[in-house]
């Protein structure tokens, strides 16, 4: 429906609800109960919580590097909720709202930024792919996955997450390619939040929106206002439907800004103002949402302070776990090479564990 | 028994594959309707259909990333990279995930994927046509590399590589795809990877080597023969993991050693077999361990290739001069 | 002029000559004298004579693989008669045409394809690249040498030529991108020819023009007749002016068919019908220019006959002296690895020769 | 003379560089006005502005590849991939053309660019962050791969490969980006490529090592002497071509040596060398040459790291097992 409406050349940026949290587009907001509109509220929140506690450990040099998420918790937690238990999730590396939303636990996430290979050992039944660092690379894997679950009859659809950046990366091209020409249940989502690392979006491609980009590979594309957790849910609700359907892939660019740093790492002072930023907290996605639910008598001060209260509970408590449980074993580093190790994998581990022996270490 | 080449070989053993197991698919560049440049996927799509046997657009770094994709979703993907020359637009996902998922994800994910690749130079070929680049992959922690020298070969390890659960790098040496003939059992059959195969036994010298250039170790040993030498003739057939305890078994027996490659000699597997017969044979070396190798130089346009792979007259002058070492 | 009053979307493709020789867009015909007009005609000849001459050595045995390109004549002559001699050339490995255009002589295409890399010591004072043969990596030369030229402000324009298979390449994506954000003075210039090999155009991307992907990149796109010298010409040639002056990069899709094998070892009955190949025959580019020619009084057939003949004759000689001199000397493999020989190079090129040497052979 | 850190090093020399050839231009991924994720660019824009030192798109394969361009057209580029895990998209550009121009045009065309990526581990980073190909490189016919192990080593080996008329691999060790400050003279002084150094003399065993690893190498070593072992330690510098000649004569006075590399050892540049050593010097050999690598595994995420990276003790033991070898 919006998609035949839609033309990405002319560069209007789909909205259901504005800055204020007044909904705009009556006649698109999704169907959801009370339930549905507090489970995409309080997922933001978590994943604000999480996301803040996590900086915090950061800060304490008691976790690694980390990619904050501040400012794009509507895109990540209304897209992955489009999605059905069967369904894909192939992040990049900054999706915790979308982490959270299919499942997964703070205590895995924490995890991995903790330096430790199990916080990639998705649980069973969780169809989401580990962290990929190499930009772009997750969109061929989105791809295959789609196709082979075309192939087998299987309806899952694909959701893979990337940023402007990625869009620059031949494996961008590629995978959007390939995607067309098998028409796989693929969406691709651009989280488009204006910078890689230091490198403006308006550096990165001579394209006026990353949404026409899908005209390249004969797939309808849409942009939409990453902030608004409504459109974003609306839009990926049908591409995936579609996709479900059949009728292929979809380029989303959710328009969006990431408020942190690029990682723990970054100094984004370095790169643009403050009054940059300050214009984009007010376009905050969380306290959009809010006022909504409060202008519908949903939520009271008072319940938004509880549920932000139980999500810090839920993140130190993790925390705690991995701290207490996020060293590694050393055979850990060997055993997964492959099914089985090979000679000289024993032999070199055996090697370290007598030099470890010799020193009293094991 | 049918009589069978190479090529031959790796046709039935995907057919074979994809009969036994409906999870078997095969893409790759031209690979469908066409049956591949050199036709080792010919018919494949007749008979399993365009859902199992496709063609995908001019991307390698696609056909090896949707393939992890693939792998991921309960298929097991076959790909073809039309030339072993094409497979570095698809280094990174090589490196970065196929070689990776296992480990990564601590085991809960993995990639079931066989990459095969013609391989090697001799066919008077174009510029990237002619490369044998097998140590890049037998670097990279997490591949397995087999490179078969015979159709029977090519089959056992064929067959073994589709159903391994981890990635291999399958290399097809496109100087012998039909060079010659051999009976080959219609039954299926697995030759493991990871052990390589003593294809002559002998006494004073151990010769290794692998794939096209097989044919011409066998061509100097017989010359050599002819000469009174008796060398031990090892075809490695598994690059990575190298299969040490053959590969020492006969330099115990010998004290001298020949390897021979097509690829540059400079950081190509030659060195890592020196150091382990170095780290395991030491006191039973009568000489240094030497190589025949190609040259450290890219592989010439066909006017020029008949210097760069090892010949039998050259080899056969490095098995004379290693015997004669300190004798 | 034609750039802005062109739409890719509406999928309309840009046509002078109409498949009879006639001229249905006579105001935009080029300013062309008859001398300038011949010169575009014997190029193609020449360009037709000098393939078929190679086909025919290589069916003897006496040439190795070869990539013919009948058909193609016009996309590659007008398209490179469009460039100042201060211009580049960045071929892939199918530009015969535009390699005579550029003033390279027929020895050298024809050791290149004898196996001999003296084929690619481009003359000084010619500006084309080597044949590339890793597709589509080329772009991404032409967009360097363009930029180069841009900061050096040196004026030059650098013309590329891909396939339409090259279009699913990651470098496409990746040099079109760049050469968007930095504006640089490239001409992208896509010889869809309707295969990659045995796989057809339709297979390779879902959009429906190669043209319109250059709206993912903030570029001008076009879909012209490949096979009108007229329409090509006109179309790279403003192209090569926007450039020059400044005005960035642009996409040029010749659509145009491949009438001979993708390469000799390629047999084309395999994947394609005869019908298919003849209702392209009745477009050929050379016919067509020709009709144009002797309608207008400026060839007939005798003096057509005396082109075809003179060209044969060059093509004939080139081989002759290919064949004379097409040997390669040893030291060359081994000279041109860097500009000085390495201890290792040095020691493994003497040891050769001991070898030769004890058999006589050197 | 100031000091410097090898950062501030590798930033002094780019702006040297950069000063005295306005052919110089420098750029990559946030390289330009953010001055690069670890700052090594930092300034440049400033000081050449915006057509000197660029940002370019996300996009590895560009940058080598317009890289490539670039130099063919009157520049010398020196781009910077911000990690060396982030090569492999670039990959196919550098083995199929920045390795090949000259040789493919006979002279006519070469790529006079320097590729220099931050490298190894020790940084407790995130995955891909922290691997050690240079194995990968060395292997390819027309690279020349060059690592310093200091602030002195980095100017002039830098300020040598941005003046070589050939392509550059190079290296930079960011475990010992700010580890430690030495005196690096301001003028100009260019190390020669292709020259290992001898860091220490001694007689007992020779040790071979490059980058990062050379600081524990050099503390195993003070560990040694304090039990009366003297090394000879030998600081590659350059990995290819290797300079066989320090090696070899290090070699033929100890008798016994150790290579330390942080890369896996299968396939690692150690193999190499030890075929090197074998080939020249085999009868001054008195034990195993032996290696102390990482291992054939996953570089591991940083908990595990400490594992890997070969440890001043880990060495020593080496050390002593190789000098004890049947004695
Ligand atoms: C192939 C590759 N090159 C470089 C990097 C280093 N890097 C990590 S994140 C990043 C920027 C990514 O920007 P974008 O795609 O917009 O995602 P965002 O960080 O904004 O979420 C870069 C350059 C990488 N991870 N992979
Ligand atoms: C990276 C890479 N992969 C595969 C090949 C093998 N190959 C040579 S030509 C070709 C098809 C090219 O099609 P297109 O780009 O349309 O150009 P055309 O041959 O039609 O001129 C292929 C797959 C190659 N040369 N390079
Ligand atoms: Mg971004
Ligand atoms: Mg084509």
């Amino acid at each position: 429906m919006i998609y035949e409406d839609y033309n990405p050349m002319k560069k209007k940026m789909f909205q259901i609800m504005n800055e204020e949290g007044e909904i705009i587009q009556p006649q698109l907001m999704p169907d959801l109960g009370k339930e549905e509109l507090l489970k995409m509220y309080r997922l933001m929140v978590q994943t604000r919580e999480t996301d803040k506690k996590a900086l915090l450990y950061q800060r304490q040099g008691r976790m690694l590097t980390y990619a904050p998420n501040l400012g794009q918790e509507a895109a990540q937690v209304g897209s992955a909720l489009s999605l059905g238990k069967e369904d894909w999730m192939v992040p990049a590396f900054r999706e915790l709202g979308a982490w959270l939303a299919r499942g997964i636990e703070v205590n895995m996430v924490y995890l991995y930024w903790y330096g430790n290979e199990y916080g990639s050992k998705v649980p069973e039944g969780i169809k989401v792919l580990p962290v990929s660092v190499p930009i772009a690379s997750q969109l061929q894997h989105a791809v295959g996955i789609a196709w082979a679950s075309k192939l087998q009859e299987k309806d899952e659809v694909v959701m893979t997450y990337f940023g402007d950046g990625a869009t620059s990366q031949g494996d961008f091209g590629e995978a959007m390619n390939w995607a067309g020409v098998y028409q796989t249940p693929t969406i691709f989502f651009c989280q488009n939040n204006q910078f890689a690392i230091s490198v403006p979006r308006g550096s990165q491609t001579a394209s006026e929106t990353i949404a026409q980009k899908s005209i390249a590979y004969g797939m309808p594309g849409i942009q939409v206002d990453g902030n608004d957790i409504f459109a974003v849910y609306v839009a990926t609700k049908e591409a995936v439907k579609r996709a479900r359907n059949g009728g292929g892939p979809t380029l989303i660019e959710a328009f969006t800004y990431r408020l942190g740093a690029h990682t723990t790492s970054d100094d984004p002072t370095r790169y643009r103002s403050d009054q940059e930023v300050e214009a984009w907290k007010k376009k905050d996605p969380i306290d959009r949402m809010k006022k909504y639910l409060m202008r519908e008598g949903l939520l009271t001060e008072e319940e938004d302070e509880k549920i932000a209260q139980e999500y810090i509970n839920i993140a130190e408590d993790a925390f705690k776990y991995v701290e207490a449980n996020g060293e590694i074993e050393l055979e850990d580093i060997f055993k997964y090479q492959f099914k089985e190790m090979t000679p000289q994998l024993k032999e070199q581990l055996e090697e370290y564990k007598e030099f470890l022996r010799g020193r009293g270490e094991a | 028994m049918p009589l069978m080449n190479v090529l031959q070989a790796v046709n039935e053993t995907l057919k074979q594959e994809m009969r036994r197991d409906d999870r078997v698919v095969v893409f790759g560049e031209d690979v469908g309707h066409e049956g591949g440049v050199f036709r080792a996927t010919v018919d494949l799509q007749k008979e399993f259909g365009k859902d199992r046997c496709m063609d995908t657009p001019l991307a390698e770094s696609g056909i090896v990333g949707v393939g992890i994709g693939m792998g991921l979703n309960g298929l097991i993907p076959v790909v073809e990279i039309q030339f072993m020359g094409f497979v570095y637009p698809a280094f990174n996902q090589i490196i970065t995930h196929v070689a990776r998922m296992r480990n990564r994800s601590r085991g809960r994910y993995t990639v079931p994927m066989t990459i095969r690749m013609p391989y090697g130079g001799g066919i008077r070929a174009l510029e990237h046509h002619s490369e044998s680049t097998e140590a890049l992959f037998a670097h990279i922690p997490g591949l397995k590399v087999v490179v078969p020298s015979t159709p029977y070969d090519t089959k056992g390890l064929l067959a073994s590589a589709i159903r391994d659960e981890d990635p291999v790098i399958f290399l097809e040496p496109k100087r012998i795809y039909r060079a010659f003939k051999q009976e080959v059992p219609e039954e299926e059959y697995l030759i493991p990877i990871g052990k390589a195969k003593v294809v002559k036994e002998g006494e004073d010298i151990t010769i290794i080597s692998w794939g096209a250039s097989m044919r011409e170790v066998l061509k100097a040993t017989e010359m050599a023969e002819g000469k009174g030498i008796y060398p031990e003739v090892i075809d490695l057939r598994t690059i990575a993991p190298i299969d040490r305890e053959t590969v020492i078994q006969s330099v115990k027996k010998t004290g001298r050693v020949l390897i021979v490659h097509e690829a540059p000699k400079t950081g190509g597997v030659g060195g890592e077999l020196i150091s382990i017969i170095n780290e395991k044979a030491f006191l039973h070396l009568e000489a240094p361990p030497s190589r025949l190798t190609g040259f450290d130089t890219v592989f010439p346009l066909p006017k020029g290739e008949h210097h760069y792979i090892p010949s039998p007259e050259r080899i056969l002058k490095k098995i004379t001069e290693t015997v004669n070492y300190l004798t």
